[in-house]
């Protein structure tokens, strides 16, 4: 099995997870994350003193798949969050070594099939 | 009637219609976020349905023709009223004491049981009340002195909080098994600070308003009483609890301005201004005793602590007039008549109040249920009773559900146009 | 003039004034966090030219000499005018008109163009209508009753943003491709519900001053039937929306307070206390079936509700008066005749402000354009239009950025030494 | 004395009591959230302290007999004072002076020694000054126009802040090693921005009631040139802030309604409506600057703006008074006699209320330390000094720790139950 | 040394973190995050329109281990989080092939004994 | 490639990010975290009830790496975050697969060198 980490736009996140709804995969966790890299900061101004944010917010989604998804699921998520702007993401592909569904106690595949 | 006098009052009108303001804004403050929109609309029904029903029954039991003391009897629908201006500024008094209620029985209650408590409550146990002491009744009779409602508004509202909570119990969590009170922190104290000043801010109509005319000799002194007793009283309840406690406890000290309203609200008219410093300072140390005895020793769960309010608070305030009335006040050689008088209102209304209270809410939770389920106490109130939330909701929450279904092979370039000929185009939301 | 009515006046002028931060409250509430400074900068604004312009030529158009019932003539920056007093309170009232269609257009809306249609609209709108009824015009000469202007600032800014709302089209995301009207939340309900409160307590003075004087037989009833009608609504609007949705909604009980204060402002002083309740009781199933239809029916994108409240809510206010004016009114004997005009009213108002409003507005849109880029109002108003945000930002997000350069061969005893060598002593920011 | 004006007076003393409201809201939603509890609790006790001492000492020291044109000496406690509806008029005001301070301290300073500092400038630093010019001191004798406080209350409670500043200093990553301004973000602006209403609504209250009765000739006048004044403020700041930042700065913008209401104070009942749209547009043109100025010439520290709303805003309008005046103003032929004595006015108070709290501060941070600990600025002065915060605490957050102690052997079917063995019956906290 | 990842009701953190505990582990991180699975979506009701949430709050547990404690763990997490209703959580079990204590800069186990 | 995750105190983020941008490493991921390990809790009080908050906020910052570079980045987070005291923060090293740049699908190494 694989874990598939990626940092997408926040806008690009609920057309991704209906996509990976329709290709079969529910199963995903979610959290907010900043983050930067190559995108430009932009400057805003507050009383008259200017500031830089350049941390962008971003989307991170976990998915813990079985080895021979993965490809099809980065092709997906690569059509749908890549605008061809920088800043649009990465994604990680990363060992996982065991999955346990806390419910059952199953683990293996059969902790994250639906 | 004098148009001066008729403006004074008007404007005493809608300073306590503004206190409810006040109060929404305490208890949101004071509660956890998850129960706000819940909160917001006990207090939205409370006031509107305590209006509506003082105009049709209210307003006659507590003003009508008096029958053994006890009751009104006539004046339903206003009829045969001619002071309009006198129930508008009194139906607000009823709402008052109707929404002290709901603050102590947050985060657990079920809306249509604390509405049915409230109708009740503003429709008979109230105006009772308020025809013994301000309708001609037994209390008046005696000579009972509460100029604007310590006992009568406040300290009843009070009492029926304490029956309502007894029935409902505390909120999960509140209290280990051991018995120990937790702390539930509050989600928004800046909007119950605000809350507390609305309530400050309408006070004065609240008490002034009670002079019932633009009386130059009475208004003045009333404003500066009030204002006196509310800061001697933030002084001391900031002070207190650093000394109790080791650090200035704010939602403390905020409850103490209101302890010091509460208790100048009977003897304002009737202290002199060193007096009121005296009774708010005292005030101050009342409720921030009366929340420990309240949380630790009766542990009766009021999240905003309107049992010390307006009960602690409000039984000082009656019985020092007993000692503070510059005419008739122990310590202006008044004799102990008066004290023994306010002592005895105290009783009275209490027991009227709790039993009246704790009979009907008994029925109510037997016939229908007064708690929410634990599910919905734990996830809260406003998705539960209301479908929704009171703060923003990530836009990431809320996404059209992906249709279930298995793959039966598409064509096409890209795997979305496969998807999307699998589903129709799909539709994107916000 | 009496001193006792003048302060009457001025009291009524004061809260007036104060719906504003009513309305600003309601608007911010209501909407998304990323848009709350626009909008108050649109409220600020908004109160700010309207009472200068009002100043300038507003008054003059609708108190000015009459020429042929239609408009004003003279009294331009108070010329000759002598009751300061009264011009005072009646900019209170246009500001209120114009500030009405500012939240129909929230969150999408460029903030100048949004400007120059409030300046027409207080300028030049708002004073004909308030001409034609109020300033001797051809309305009043029929015998057109709107006490405090249901029709006259209510309806009149509804209409306005019924044309407004139409040029500038729904947000994104709020109606899918196939029509489907979706959700988007409101960020802050509580700060919501505070400015209704706000905007209830500022009524009475709406209502209440437009008396014009402490009369004793008229003010305590308007604050009567204003409190009964509003307390009413709220009744109906939560529990009719908990029949309709299964749910108490609490951002329509909400509406429903302000739907039954809008609904009683023409009658205010012409029905009777029980009619006050009925009207009340009917403005809050108009509100919330109005919201239904001008949100799914009309298809327009209106985030806080006010052309329900003050347009659906407006109109049957001013008709209700036809019917339940104790002297004129249909259910009191007096025949259709005052309902006649109270609809001509409407019909009259709606046409001249709808099409006022739409030739202007297009014309602006056709020149400057009206609404934000597409990435500006995803990225939200707040940052595009302020610089900055309404929320706190968290620290990590502010940070002074790395400058971007080769390494160089650095020495030093640590790395941190060594790249400080490289920038010179790097600048921290909290 | 009159009932009608009696109740005008009153009115206005529960405006400017509700002024204390709104900066406390400015001032927590201007700073960061991890001080906002802290912030709170200033204002409390400000308004509360304030009030009692001016009625201890206060009122005696600024109305009491005149000794030398200086200070006043009797009417201690009220003694002998007849009109209380004057004096509690008054002792808000005094208040108000205190809490302009507290603003451009906050998020840095000891409570305690703050507290120190509300008690000598309530009690005697700004009664000193009120009796200079209300008092009929010399300042009154010289026929010095300040007719409700641009320098008497506003001026001087600036004046005490740029003291306070230099002997406190910045806020940790306000300024830069190389002098830099950083931006320190608002918490909540749509807090600050209700604030800002609230104190716009007291503010007729201040002016309006500044005329000490209800007069016709008087208070309807006060009332529009304030509003026009403030209306005239908010749009010279919106869009001068827009020219000189590219962006509508929002909160300069709110600024600018305070600066302008601070700069119509002085002249309010001296100058036309006209004047007072000059001396408004002029205001936030001074404001926007003067925030500049302050923030990143003197480096100065403030927060929330109040040197520039309340100091620059306040020399600004009472100089105004010696050009606008209708009655002896220089645009009016009036000379510049009247323009001098305004000068001299100003200046004296600056001298007068720096050097005074620059001692008395200075004291108290030799003797006592003015400054919280860099470790408890960083973490916050919420949980520092009031053990708590001001904002929801997430759930998680808050758990009973886990006992520390190595595992022994324990029996039992599963984990949970052996360990449970282990540590008795565990206790699980909401 | 393993990291585990878990995935469980935010309600169950406080018990879980207590028995980690007494079981001798103080050592972790959390972060809020979101998730969806089999979990079925739940519809609130918004001004008369219908809306569903089908992210679920969650909270993500980090724990760094070494290899012999990771299998007790797991059976901890399983007793104390799993109620048997359908959104109970994930366990996932990872290498990591170092830990560093910044403070002392130690690492290996040393990183991570208490 | 690696990944390292490092927890460390919110009030060094800022200027972590800037050493590491000197370094010439721009790419991260923040996400804001709790947490607890050997560091003793603080005590408050809410109307006259204590309460202890025994979890720490962190920052976590997740950076991908090449191989090369993982060991001058560990030092210069260990010289940056390290104040000596207890609840400084860890670091992790774990293995990463594969690394994709969304915008351009470029992988591997490329995928991360800006
Ligand atoms: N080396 C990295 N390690 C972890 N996250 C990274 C790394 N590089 C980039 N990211 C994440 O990917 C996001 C987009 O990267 P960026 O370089 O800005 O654009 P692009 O991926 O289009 O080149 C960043 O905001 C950050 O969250
Ligand atoms: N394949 C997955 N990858 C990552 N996280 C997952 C995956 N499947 C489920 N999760 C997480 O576990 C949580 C519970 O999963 P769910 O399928 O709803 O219930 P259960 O685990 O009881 O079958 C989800 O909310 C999500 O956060
Ligand atoms: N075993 C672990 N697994 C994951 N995170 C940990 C672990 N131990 C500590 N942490 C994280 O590191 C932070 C600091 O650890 P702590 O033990 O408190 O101090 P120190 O690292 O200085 O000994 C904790 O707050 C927690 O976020």
């Amino acid at each position: 099995m694989k874990k598939i980490e990626c940092i997408i736009r926040p806008e690009k996140f609920s057309e991704l997870r209906q996509k990976l709804g329709d290709f079969g995969i529910y199963g995903l966790t979610v959290t907010e994350a900043a983050g930067c890299g190559l995108q430009e900061g932009k400057t805003g101004v507050y009383r008259g003193n200017e500031y830089e944010i350049n941390l962008f917010p971003k989307i991170k989604i976990e998915m813990v798949l079985t080895e021979d998804m993965t490809g099809e699921v980065i092709t997906l998520i690569k059509e749908i969050c890549g605008e061809g702007n920088v800043g649009d993401g990465k994604i990680f592909v990363m060992p996982v070594e065991d999955v346990i569904r806390i419910r059952t106690g199953e683990n293996g595949v059969g902790a994250i099939s639906s | 009637m004098e148009s001066v006098d008729m403006s004074w009052v008007m404007l005493g009108t809608i300073l306590v219609f503004f206190m409810h303001a006040g109060f929404s804004m305490v208890e949101t403050g004071f509660t956890r976020s998850k129960n706000s929109l819940n909160i917001l609309m006990k207090n939205f029904l409370t006031i509107s349905i305590g209006a509506v029903l003082y105009f049709i029954v209210g307003y006659g039991f507590m003003f009508g023709t008096d029958a053994f003391g006890f009751i009104g009897t006539d004046g339903f629908v206003l009829n045969g009223v001619e002071d309009i201006g006198f129930f508008i500024f009194q139906s607000m008094f009823a709402a008052t004491c109707a929404t002290i209620i709901s603050g102590a029985v947050a985060e657990r209650i079920k809306l249509n049981s604390y509405i049915l408590l409230t109708i009740v409550m503003t429709a008979f146990i109230y105006p009772v009340v308020g025809h013994w002491v301000w309708g001609g009744g037994w209390l008046s009779e005696l000579g009972f002195v509460d100029f604007a409602g310590s006992t009568v508004v406040h300290f009843t509202g009070a009492a029926g909080a304490i029956a309502a909570v007894m029935l409902l119990g505390a909120r999960i969590g509140k209290y280990s098994k051991d018995g120990k009170s937790n702390v539930i922190p509050a989600s928004n104290v800046p909007l119950g600070a605000l809350g507390v000043f609305l309530l400050w801010f309408g006070w004065f109509g609240f008490n002034g308003g009670s002079a019932l005319a633009a009386d130059v000799t009475v208004v003045p002194h009333v404003i500066s009483t009030t204002m006196l007793s509310a800061s001697a009283a933030v002084i001391a309840s900031a002070y207190y609890s650093s000394l109790r406690y080791k650090k200035i406890d704010a939602s403390l000290t905020l409850n103490g301005a209101l302890g010091g309203l509460v208790g100048i609200t009977a003897g304002t008219a009737a202290v002199s201004l060193t007096g009121s410093i005296i009774i708010g300072l005292i005030s101050g140390i009342v409720l921030v005793e009366g929340v420990a005895f309240v949380d630790r020793n009766l542990k009766l769960d009021d999240p905003v602590g309107a049992i010390a309010v307006h009960g602690a608070c409000g039984i000082w305030g009656t019985i020092a007039v007993g000692f503070f009335a510059t005419d008739g006040g122990l310590f202006y050689g008044g004799g102990a008549t008066l004290l023994g008088i306010q002592a005895l209102g105290v009783v009275a209304t209490f027991a009227w109040t709790f039993i009246m209270t704790f009979i009907v809410f008994g029925v109510i939770k037997a016939v229908a249920g007064i708690r929410v389920s634990e599910e919905e106490e734990i996830s809260g109130l406003d998705f539960a009773e209301h479908g929704s939330q009171a703060y923003e909701l990530k836009d990431i929450m809320v996404t059209t559900p992906p249709a279930r279904q298995s793959n039966t092979g598409p064509t096409g370039a890209t795997l979305v146009e496969r998807l999307d000929q699998l589903h129709g185009k799909s539709i994107k939301m916000d």
